[in-house]
């Protein structure tokens, strides 16, 4: 029987890393797509350039009233769950630009798998913003019916949505449809093992999915380096999946690789992933004290990149502003906020029996059993404070 | 009537389902080219192609999840989980996902997904092979679960879990698949409801309840007893959520008598609810507390071990004795 | 003694442990500078450094998979699960590797290692975060199952779980992590046997079995019924796998009459099992058919419907009613 | 609210696809590191050359002589199953030389995380084969001490031993050791969720753990392909894991990289990724029948590659064969098999009352309580047949 040898002397590395490689690679400001300068200029040397060239003066008011509407929606959710109106909000400040720019590229027959903190996903997608309180309220499990929107309600199992898109898209793939399916999902996310088996069928199918990945540099309280050393963008191509990393604080650079990525996916060649550079500026959630674990000077330089105040530049900068314009965005936004609260606040909330409720689409022995034992209970119990 | 083996049955049953609805599909690992490990889907691809038989990548969560959205796209995807023990990578998709998204859409989302297992022992199978996970499936609200124990049921069983709009687990008894039976393959998705339990054989002093692979070995331990003079009646639960409770307690106000039995390990498996619900139930007229007999809480042995750990015939008649002593 | 809050007795546990043993190693999301989200784990990592309290990457499957090859290389990894929710995308790692492992080998390969699960509902929680899998775990042979209901059990018991040579998965009802005891720091590691139930109250007409989070129910519903002269034992279980039964069969010797509580669905729940033995060892000693009280077969509700769906003290005494009925 | 904007057209591909890059760059005989020619020539132009430039003329004598035995255990097994010896058997055909020469490349503290058909390694770690029988036979669920080898007994579920050298690599890395976990799995393993959580953590923590990738083209009926459309060693790169590709028929070259991957581990490099790429030239399992699924042209293809003939003609070459030699070798095969099939049919099987034995490390009440019901009713059973 052999035994083991001696270990030589190793020469220098004769492979490089790809850790080595990337690192140099992956400066922020290098690979970005980035289509508004800091100074509020569209760039045009960009080949992404083209593929928003046809968003003029009043797209962009529109898409800076739904940056504001958002952002307004966000914190009157806040302030709800403050207030003891909501169990929970997961604050979506500072990644207005990657939801809005991703979701206004959206066709309306895509269908869009979320996380949990896509509210301004969903808000382009026409679900009224009532209807996103009920679930962070407590009052249900959902909030909306998914084929009204083509959207999901959120998903809390961090992951677990991108099979759903992936398997969605294999549909459409059978269906012979030229649409595809969205997933969205966070920096964290990417760790779980459920991303690289969507990654896998996703690649092996050429399944049509966009993988859009918000890295907003946290996953609660661990950074996002603790996921991955290299961009989340890498993670991709070793599965066969191109990959495009955009600043995601740029609401027409996002628009634009999405258009990209939805492109590909219309025309059969399968999936592509995004990664859009954000930052939480809020807490995780309503539950959150991020004080706990990072740095106010972190903060503070994300809020010089403000997603709003880089459209709002570029709004000035080629004049499409003006006071009467801003006023209107003012109302729209206090519209919704005053909607959406005396929505919220106004909730019917689900009464008892209706635990036993739609837990199967066909009859069910073992639920007619209890909902009955438990409508008995209900009566003796009454009975006896009465 | 055919006389088929109950791996052929479920190959027709399935046939027959992708025949009458063109959204059924079938999702796992070889089950294309090769048929399944055991063949349960041979001839299948090659008769639908490679889009309706879709062999995956070697990922069961990826197949359970990519499934899911098959199922919202408007397709009824029939998942086949190679062996029991890796429907475990698959759990939390399965319990947090399926099971959940129809109540969680509170009805928009149906989930008509049927999840095939070929489970249990008895083959002589190495670690992972032979495991009985049917107790954490029916413990988990949102799924149905059955199981078929002969070829007539898994000819129809399958037919039916695919047209249920619910997701339906269904356990295979892999060592039962090359038992013949006659299966009448016209017979309609209405001749037999999903979640009746059947008398196999009716009898007076002891009700012996099993499933799956258990009810030949029952069958058997019934044969014996009759020529001793004790008559067992034998039931086949058939389904394990919901469980026919009603066809249970008819059948133990018959006898006073019950004896449950599976492969799966006794504590917290499907007989403690048996047991729980009968004892309530019948708590006047059972003449003998409810035995269990079953798999030890010990991991599924090696091979070697099986025939000791696996309850057979004598198992069963030793808690009949046990059962009438009192 | 000192008072303490649960979470805050686990937390000193922890501490404990660590000191005493260098091998000891935490694990988990978020467990470090945050502390965990219940802020378990507080105060560890910058007292004994990264390498013994690891922030890991987000993936459950990974934290157990990777806990069990620390455990290997002789570590003693305690890993925490976020929440209940969350612990099924480890669910492969947990059954088939470290439950397995010991058995597999012969005993050649230990396995101490500690899960830590916050579980249960009653904290207005979005989907998820509310879930009671005991049972799933109890019914896999191979893993203890235990959960502590007060500070000092929290205190004693993770200690104890951590000092096992076995893997323990250690439930921690979160919605009890603020409820203050006193505890005593120094107590032995043998001062109570891990795997013992306990009788909290000692009363002579219906023994009340429960665990967790509903033990504060339960004695509360024992209070309300000592004014209406109803005498109830309560028993805190305690320990899930094993079950201590003979500490059950003495109380019901006392009492003739049971009922058993729990947030996990009944249907197959952990109740299931203590009804089917009970209902066996005390056949004729029972005055009434054991009953259950617990979680419905649907997914845990929306925080609106908890109150609805979790067992509460009518409930309880709703059952104890029904039990002296008969 | 905004509703979804029409689809605009899109220019070409402004960013490249990673699939067709790589397409070209990965036919195999390219970037497959390759020591020994077909000619059976040692080459010297890799920068990996000088790793194995110390196995001289004895050492190539024995690692022949382990592929030859390793090859005939394997096919000993295969005749023992044919026989009901055994009742599976998993055989390595094919793979001899990627077991072989990178097992011979470990450290008597490594450690190796297996998947099921390992037996190579295992021989070379010194397992006896006889032990390796047991759990093929079906007496045991192991068949040796894994820390008496440094090396699990067979991991059944495909991915989670990967798991397991990543944290046995932690605790490496946290004892200060200097020594590594070796994972091996197959192509089919790449798909799994585990092996991507495997590949994170060991990224983030740089873990001293080597995955060994043995490549054979198959996943039971499944070709590579459905698992991935590129090399699965880009698979790593995504994770910031090194990788390398290698010839897995070329004992030398997989030594080589071997060495390369497991110097890196112990000087705190981190983690690497080994593609070996080989073929399974028998049946997945003694269960399985190949014909089902690929064309006999496939497996000609590859007995042209096979790893024992590359060796052999370069001990030809070199001049180092002769009659004795061969003869030594034919015994030492010989003696192996004697001596695994008497020790296989002589195994002492386990008594039913083990059952319960080391189910937990520590007493169970509940194990006592089964234990001693099925010891009487044991007891019952005999004085009924007696
Ligand atoms: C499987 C799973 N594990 C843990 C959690 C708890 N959890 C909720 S959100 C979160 C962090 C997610 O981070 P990321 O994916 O970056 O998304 P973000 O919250 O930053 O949008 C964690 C750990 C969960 N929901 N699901
Ligand atoms: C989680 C899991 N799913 C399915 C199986 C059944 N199975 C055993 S081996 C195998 C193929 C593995 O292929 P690969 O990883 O390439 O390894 P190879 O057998 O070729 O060495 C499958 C599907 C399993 N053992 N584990
Ligand atoms: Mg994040
Ligand atoms: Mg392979």
């Amino acid at each position: 029987m052999t035994t083991v040898m001696a270990r030589p002397d190793v020469p220098a590395n004769p492979v490089p890393t790809p850790g080595q490689v990337d690192a140099q690679g992956l400066t922020p400001d290098q690979d970005l797509v980035q289509l508004i300068g800091p100074d509020g200029r569209r760039t045009s040397g960009s080949p992404f350039a083209a593929l928003v060239a046809d968003i003029g003066p009043e797209e962009l008011r529109s898409i800076y009233r739904d940056l504001v509407v958002v952002r307004r929606i966000d914190a009157e959710a806040t302030a709800l769950q403050r207030q003891g109106q909501l169990g929970l909000w997961a604050p979506l400040l500072g990644q207005e630009a990657a939801q809005v720019g991703s979701a206004r590229a959206l066709g309306a027959d895509d269908f869009v798998f979320a996380s949990y903190r896509e509210h301004g996903v969903a808000y382009c997608r026409g679900v009224d913003p009532t209807m996103m309180m009920r679930f962070w309220r407590g009052s249900t499990q959902s909030g909306w019916n998914p084929y009204e929107f083509g959207m999901t309600t959120p998903a809390i199992v961090v992951g677990s949505q991108a099979l759903h898109a992936t398997g969605y898209a294999m549909g459409i793939q059978h269906d012979g449809a030229s649409s595809a399916a969205v997933a969205y999902f966070g920096d964290g996310a990417t760790s779980q093992g459920d991303l690289s088996e969507a990654f896998g069928f996703a690649a092996t199918f050429l399944a049509p999915v966009v993988f859009f990945c918000q890295n907003n540099q946290w996953a609660i309280s661990e950074p996002v380096h603790l996921q991955s050393h290299l961009a989340i963008a890498k993670r991709g191509e070793g599965f066969g999946i191109p990959s495009i990393r955009v600043d995601g604080n740029d609401v027409l650079a996002v628009c634009a690789v999405t258009r990209h990525a939805l492109a590909r996916a219309y025309s059969g060649q399968g999936p592509t992933l995004i990664e859009a550079v954000t930052f939480r500026m809020g807490p995780h959630t309503t539950s959150d004290d991020p004080s706990r674990y990072r740095a106010p000077a972190e903060e503070e330089e994300w809020k010089a990149k403000d997603p709003l105040a880089r459209v709002r530049a570029l709004l000035e900068a080629e004049g499409l502003i003006d006071a009467a314009y801003l006023e209107q965005v003012t109302t729209s936004a206090d519209e919704t906020a005053r909607s959406l609260r005396s929505g919220c606040i106004g909730t019917v909330e689900p009464l008892p029996m209706s635990l036993f409720d739609q837990v199967y689409a066909e009859p069910h022995p073992l639920i007619e059993e209890e909902r009955a034992s438990y409508a008995a209970y209900l009566e003796r119990l009454e009975d006896q404070s009465s | 009537m055919t006389t088929m083996a109950l791996g052929k049955a479920i190959n027709a049953g399935l046939r027959c389902a992708m025949e009458s609805d063109p959204k059924v599909v079938l999702m796992g690992e070889d089950i294309g080219k090769l048929g399944g490990v055991f063949r349960v889907t041979e001839g299948l691809q090659q008769e639908f192609g490679e889009q309706r038989v879709i062999d995956t990548p070697l990922a069961e969560s990826g197949i359970i999840g990519t499934a899911v959205g098959m199922a919202m796209r408007g397709y009824r995807p029939v998942c086949e989980i190679q062996f029991d023990g890796f429907a475990y990578p698959a759990f939390d998709q399965i319990v947090s996902q399926v099971a959940k998204l129809h109540n969680r859409t509170k009805g928009d989302v149906k989930m008509p997904m049927t999840i095939r297992i070929p489970y249990g022992g008895g083959i002589g199978a190495v670690e992972h092979h032979s495991e009985s996970p049917e107790a954490y499936f029916a413990h988990t609200a949102g799924l149905r679960v059955v199981t078929c124990s002969n070829a007539a049921d898994g000819h129809l069983m399958i037919r039916q879990a695919i047209a249920s709009e619910d997701p339906v687990i269904f356990f295979e008894p892999k060592r039962r698949y090359w038992e013949k039976g006659e299966v009448d393959e016209q017979a309609s998705l209405e001749s037999a409801p999903l979640h009746r339990a059947r008398v196999v054989v009716a009898g007076t002093d002891v009700t012996i309840a099993t499933y799956g692979p258990l009810v030949s070995t029952a069958l058997a331990a019934a044969s014996v007893a009759a020529e001793e003079g004790i008559s067992l009646e034998v039931i086949d639960l058939r389904t394990l959520s919901p469980i026919d409770f009603d066809s249970l307690e008819a059948s133990v106000g018959r006898t006073g008598r019950l004896v449950v039995a599976h492969e799966a390990s006794v504590f917290l498996g499907v007989g403690a609810e048996i047991a729980a619900r009968i004892s309530e139930r019948c708590f006047f007229r059972l003449e003998a507390p409810v035995l269990r007999i079953g798999g030890f809480s010990v991991p599924y042995p090696p091979a070697k071990l099986e025939d000791a750990f696996l309850p057979d015939a004598d198992r069963i008649l030793d808690a009949v004795d046990r059962s009438l002593a009192i």
